[in-house]
């Protein structure tokens, strides 16, 4: 069968556009229907955050870091906390350890949500991303009770934690899982095994495990391309080596591995994962114990550098923390997941139609704040 | 030919469990209806069960509410603000003055003249909260319903409306003490700019 | 029918004789006035229906702030009249660079195709504007004139999003007549009729004394034919899985992306008047129009009008729940869904009608 | 492998190109620009090494006349790491682009160029990332000073009556 070529026409996707999921503009070139060549621009959405840390303090620096990545600000709290608790070697303790790891899971299970919400939106289905919508709002109320901030929560500081847990927070974190558990069989039916759902993702858009690398893709979307390699596991920070737990890992069931669905999949079973990390740390959580207890009066690293990555929901957060000695940062270089994901979408959607290229959009799960940060 | 009717099937089949679902929710709308109705109804609803009592919270991040009478004009706060938007003006009161005790009865040697928060620029950070030693800055709400009810409903007209002056010291007292004078109690006034 | 009693009575009226062109000219005029009230109640009814219908599919509770009630609305049921107002109160924006004359056209060639359609449906034994003995071929025909309209608003818009969601549309309803025309000929071959009432007078009585004897209950081919061109209707008034020339998520809004206030809610009137006619011409065609269920059971003209309106209704119901079911599919898929699995089943139903009718004498 | 040993293999291939201190660093490797490019393509393809992750490239001002650039690597193969230093002076920031190796340093490289002025020699798309084509300055500097206008927009600098 031959293919006519027409001629090419430049189409402007963004930055206002419905599902671009924040001020991404794309160039995209096209022949008809059919993608030839893609060109992201960024920075719409650039707040200076590296500009702003060189003069802040470095807990000044915490709410900033909840502005990058606004969907998953725990943990983008826990890893600058950690990377800074590592230069000045802070023990913080086993108390402020879990909490610390059951805010990120119920955080990232609430980032997931959105994520295959909107990712579900972008191929067309409404319905799913406002139940997943409802759900993530459950897990924000519990954010609420626990700090007051639904969104930008900067609740985890250096050496400890703004707040302790409420009362009654146990309960009712085991409460929401009791009843989310079966909510997500509900929402892979409605979705995930969709005939319609598997035509439009599987072997679309397919990030073959070689390239997911050289591109520096990390998190769900390495993952779904063949590839384990969490940080949870592999370079474990905090207390995660003191859980168990599976890393899901793209086997292409509907078609070819890392493709679309298989990111879809990925991050389907993540929260599967999250749930019983979230269980396991909720069992084993101290009761007694200061969660300021180990924090610093002044926070001064020695001078030095440090480059420390923790797993956030989107993939491999770094921060390069640069200190002289004195009360703020010489340098903070936020490495950021997203980005490097961003930057592989010429590599796989160029070829496919235009609706493809959305939903391989949505699928990457991109966060625009901490593209530009 | 067996994976077409496959195809076929399998569309046929997931679609009916799809629309099983929706229509599910359809009937049990009573059940998973989460929506509030916000002019009407305001969070946390009384007659359904959705949140959480204000009892139960450790802060609230709301507006930020300033108690004048137990400031001691430390400007703790306006150190930690990470985007400046606290300004503290103060005056050394000349020695042996009394201008009052705070709640914790510490004795307050400074006058604080000025005392604004611009809350277009606040994040809500939480960070002033924090090192404030009388505990007279506050997020309004929640744990501290009693000391001020909660208000997320501050929106304005124009841009100097969210300029909060909270100082409630009296020109004549500032001239008072910037020139020695017997010592008084400071009265409540309008704000002093 | 109406058009005819018209004439008649216009005729003794003014003694110009019925044969006069202006006696013609005034009844259809008159026969069209209820046609476009019943797109607009139609559209007034039908939206009110997919937010609510949409919002407790979502776990919502939709609009709930206009009309009576008891806090300010309780069940906002005035929330579309007041949609209505809004449209008609707001700004027309025509783009500078867009070909003015036919973005002007393009609404109303788009609203023109549902509302002469609709002069051939019948509502129940007696209201039909105009009883055609071509009537099923009519319709088939007027409807797609309909993508003339979304072609010319894509192509006037000077937008390439625009541009895009009417080549879309343009490739899918030409497609999707097929499969709509094919199911379609299984009816006729069983009626032996095109007329509208013809279809639904074969329709009376009952099989086998349960089921009543509509045609999708006829044969097992027949049974097929109706999920074909149930299918392949939403395909053709552009709803969700087949909604790829508006696409929210990926055209912006598709054809209508430039248009705005009153000249975008004739797009809006004429989809919802195309659900009508598509589910109307399934009720006829497959459900026995205005036909009650149970033989003999409320059958007098006021009933079968509720009764169709019934069926319509229920068709309508079932194209709003697909469309807060379903994900989109492709352009491609939706090429493939028609050439490749619609049209050869829709071939093979007819062979297998022609047999059926053969055997059965 | 240790940093040790991947300073060994790079001294014996690139004596020249190293760095040599007092006291060589345990966890970092300090290079000259000159022949980056053939090193990283030694570091991503020796079986020793296989580097086939650059993780992160961060610029620094030094504020001594010179801008430095760091790249983490990191092998998923061997799941070893190290970071490679390379200093350049303001006046002539020049370092060989790595983007045809690791394509990830693609964005990484323009984003260093954006905000330090770091041109990366042998870059196939070299433009700026994050500001707009057309803003003057390299932000991230020490010595950058805000603009006045952009494009007849005044640049805020102070908010009035708050000081």
């Amino acid at each position: 069968m031959g293919i006519v070529h027409g001629e090419e026409m430049v189409l402007n996707i963004g930055p206002q556009h419905p599902s671009t999921h924040g001020v991404l503009r794309l160039k995209v070139h096209t022949d008809g229907e059919v993608v030839s060549k893609i060109i992201p621009y960024i920075g719409y959405l650039h707040r200076c955050f590296e500009k702003h840390c060189e003069n802040l303090s470095y807990e000044q620096i915490i709410p900033f870091t909840d502005r990058c990545d606004y969907i998953g600000s725990m943990n983008n709290n826990f890893g600058y906390v950690v990377a800074v608790e590592e230069m000045m070697d802070i023990q913080v303790s086993e108390k402020v350890e879990h909490i610390r790891v059951i805010m990120a899971e119920l955080n990232r299970i609430a980032s997931h949500l959105l994520a295959l919400g909107t990712f579900g939106m972008d191929v067309g289905a409404f319905t799913p991303f406002l139940y997943m919508f409802r759900d993530r709002e459950r897990i924000l109320d519990l954010f609420e009770i626990t700090c007051g901030a639904r969104l930008l929560y900067n609740y985890m500081w250096v050496g400890g934690l703004s707040h302790d847990l409420p009362v009654g927070f146990v309960e009712k974190v085991y409460k929401f899982l009791d009843y989310f558990e079966p909510q997500l069989k509900e929402y892979n039916d409605l979705l995930m095994y969709n005939k319609i759902f598997i035509e439009r993702t599987a072997d679309v858009g397919v990030l073959p495990p070689e390239v997911a690398v050289n591109y520096g893709v990390t998190g769900p979307n390495l993952r779904a391309s063949g590839i384990k390699w969490d940080l949870r596991k592999n370079e474990s920070y905090s207390i995660y080596d003191s859980f168990s737990f599976e890393v899901p890992v793209g086997k292409g069931q509907m078609g070819t591995i890392g493709d679309c669905w298989d990111r879809y999949w990925v991050r389907a079973e993540e929260m599967k994962e999250s749930i019983g990390i979230v269980r396991q740390a909720l069992k084993t959580l101290p009761v007694e114990g200061d969660v300021h207890e180990a924090m610093p009066k002044k926070i001064r690293p020695p001078k030095g550098s440090i480059y420390k990555r923790t797993e956030s929901p989107r993939g491999d957060l770094g921060f390069y923390i640069i200190s002289d000695g004195s009360p703020s940062p010489t340098r903070v270089k936020l490495r950021s997941p997203a980005f490097t994901a961003l930057g592989a979408l010429s590599a796989i959607a160029e070829g496919w139609m235009i609706s493809d290229v959305i939903a391989i959009l949505g699928s990457l799960d991109i966060v625009l704040g901490e593209i530009d940060r | 030919m067996s994976k077409y009717f496959y195809d076929i099937w399998s569309s046929i089949s997931s679609s009916m469990i799809g629309m099983g679902i929706t229509l599910k929710h359809m009937f049990l709308i009573r059940k998973g209806n989460v929506t509030l109705q916000y002019p009407e109804e305001k969070w946390p609803r009384p007659d359904r069960n959705i949140g959480f009592e204000h009892e139960d919270y450790n802060v609230i991040r709301s507006r930020l509410h300033v108690d004048m009478d137990d400031c001691i004009g430390c400007l703790k706060c306006a150190r930690a603000c990470p985007v400046d938007c606290i300004k503290i003006d103060i005056i050394k009161v000349p020695k042996g003055s009394d201008i009052g005790t705070t709640s914790n009865d510490t004795k307050k040697r400074l006058l604080v003249p000025r005392f604004d928060i611009d809350m277009t620029e606040c994040m809500y950070c939480n960070l002033c909260v924090y090192p404030c030693p009388e505990e007279c800055i506050f997020m309004t709400g929640g744990p501290n319903s009693p000391k001020h009810p909660i208000d997320y409903e501050f929106s304005e007209y124009n841009r100097e409306g969210l300029i909060y002056k909270f100082a409630t010291v009296t020109e004549e007292e500032v001239q008072k003490y910037t020139e020695p004078e017997l010592p008084e109690q400071p009265s409540e006034g309008e704000s002093a700019d | 029918m109406v058009v005819d009693q018209l004439i008649e009575w216009l005729g003794s009226l003014l003694s110009w004789g019925p044969g006069s062109p202006l006696i013609f000219l005034t009844a259809v005029l008159i026969a069209g006035i209820p046609i476009f009230l019943l797109m607009a109640i139609n559209a007034l009814v039908s939206v009110y229906a997919e937010l609510k219908i949409s919002a407790f599919m979502q776990d919502r509770v939709g609009p709930m702030g206009q009309g009576p009630g008891l806090h300010a609305g309780k069940w906002g049921v005035l929330q579309t009249l007041a949609d209505a107002l809004k449209l008609l109160s707001k700004e027309d924006i025509i783009p500078e660079f867009a070909d003015r004359k036919l973005f002007i056209i393009a609404p109303f060639v788009i609203f023109i195709a549902p509302f002469i359609a609709l002069a051939a449906l019948p509502f129940n034994q007696n209201l039909l504007i105009s009883d055609l003995n071509i009537g099923v071929f009519y319709i088939l025909a007027v409807g797609s004139i309909g993508v003339i309209g979304i072609i010319l608003a894509g192509w006037s818009s000077n937008n390439k999003w625009s541009l895009f969601g009417a080549m879309r549309s343009a490739a899918q309803i030409v497609s999707y007549e097929i499969p709509v025309g094919l199911s379609i000929v299984s009816v006729i071959m069983l009626t032996g009729t095109l007329s509208m009432q013809g279809i639904i007078s074969y329709q009376e009585g009952t099989i086998l004394g349960i089921l009543p004897n509509w045609i999708i209950f006829n044969n097992p081919f027949s049974f097929i034919a109706f999920f074909i061109f149930f299918i392949s209707g939403v395909a053709e008034v552009n709803r969700t899985p087949f909604d790829i020339p508006e696409a929210e998520s990926e055209l912006v809004a598709g054809f209508h992306t430039e248009y705005s206030g009153m000249r975008w809610s004739f797009f809006f009137l004429s989809e919802y008047a195309n659900m009508l006619i598509v589910s109307g011409v399934a009720a006829v065609g497959f459900l026995g129009g205005w036909h009650s269920p149970i033989s003999g059971f409320l059958e007098s003209p006021g009933w079968g009008l509720f009764w169709f309106f019934f069926k319509i209704g229920a068709l309508i119901f079932v194209m709003m729940w697909f469309r807060w079911t379903f994900p989109r599919l492709r352009v491609d898929q939706l090429m493939n869904i028609c050439w490749k699995v619609l049209i050869p089943i829709a071939l093979l139903n007819i062979f297998g009608v022609g047999i059926w009718t053969l055997l059965k004498g | 492998m240790n940093p040790e040993n991947i300073l060994n293999i790079l001294r014996e291939r690139f004596p020249r190109s190293v760095v040599e201190m007092e006291e060589m660093p345990d966890n970092y490797i300090p290079l000259l620009p000159d022949n980056w490019f053939e090193i990283a393509t030694l570091l991503q393809e020796n079986p020793d090494l296989q580097f086939d992750s650059l993780q992160c490239v961060t610029g620094i001002d030094l504020a001594e006349d010179l801008l430095e650039v760091r790249y983490n690597l990191h092998s998923m193969v061997h799941l070893h790491k190290i970071e490679i230093r390379i200093s350049v002076p303001k006046d002539k920031p020049k370092i060989p682009s790595v983007e045809k190796i690791w394509r990830v340093g693609d964005w990484f490289e323009r984003e260093t160029y954006d905000m330090y002025g770091i041109v990366f020699d042998g870059h196939r798309d070299h433009r700026r990332i994050l500001l707009p084509d057309d803003w003057e300055g390299w932000p991230l500097r020490k010595d950058y000073e805000t603009q006045e206008t952009y494009h007849g927009i005044v640049v805020p600098k102070v908010k009035e009556e708050w000081e």
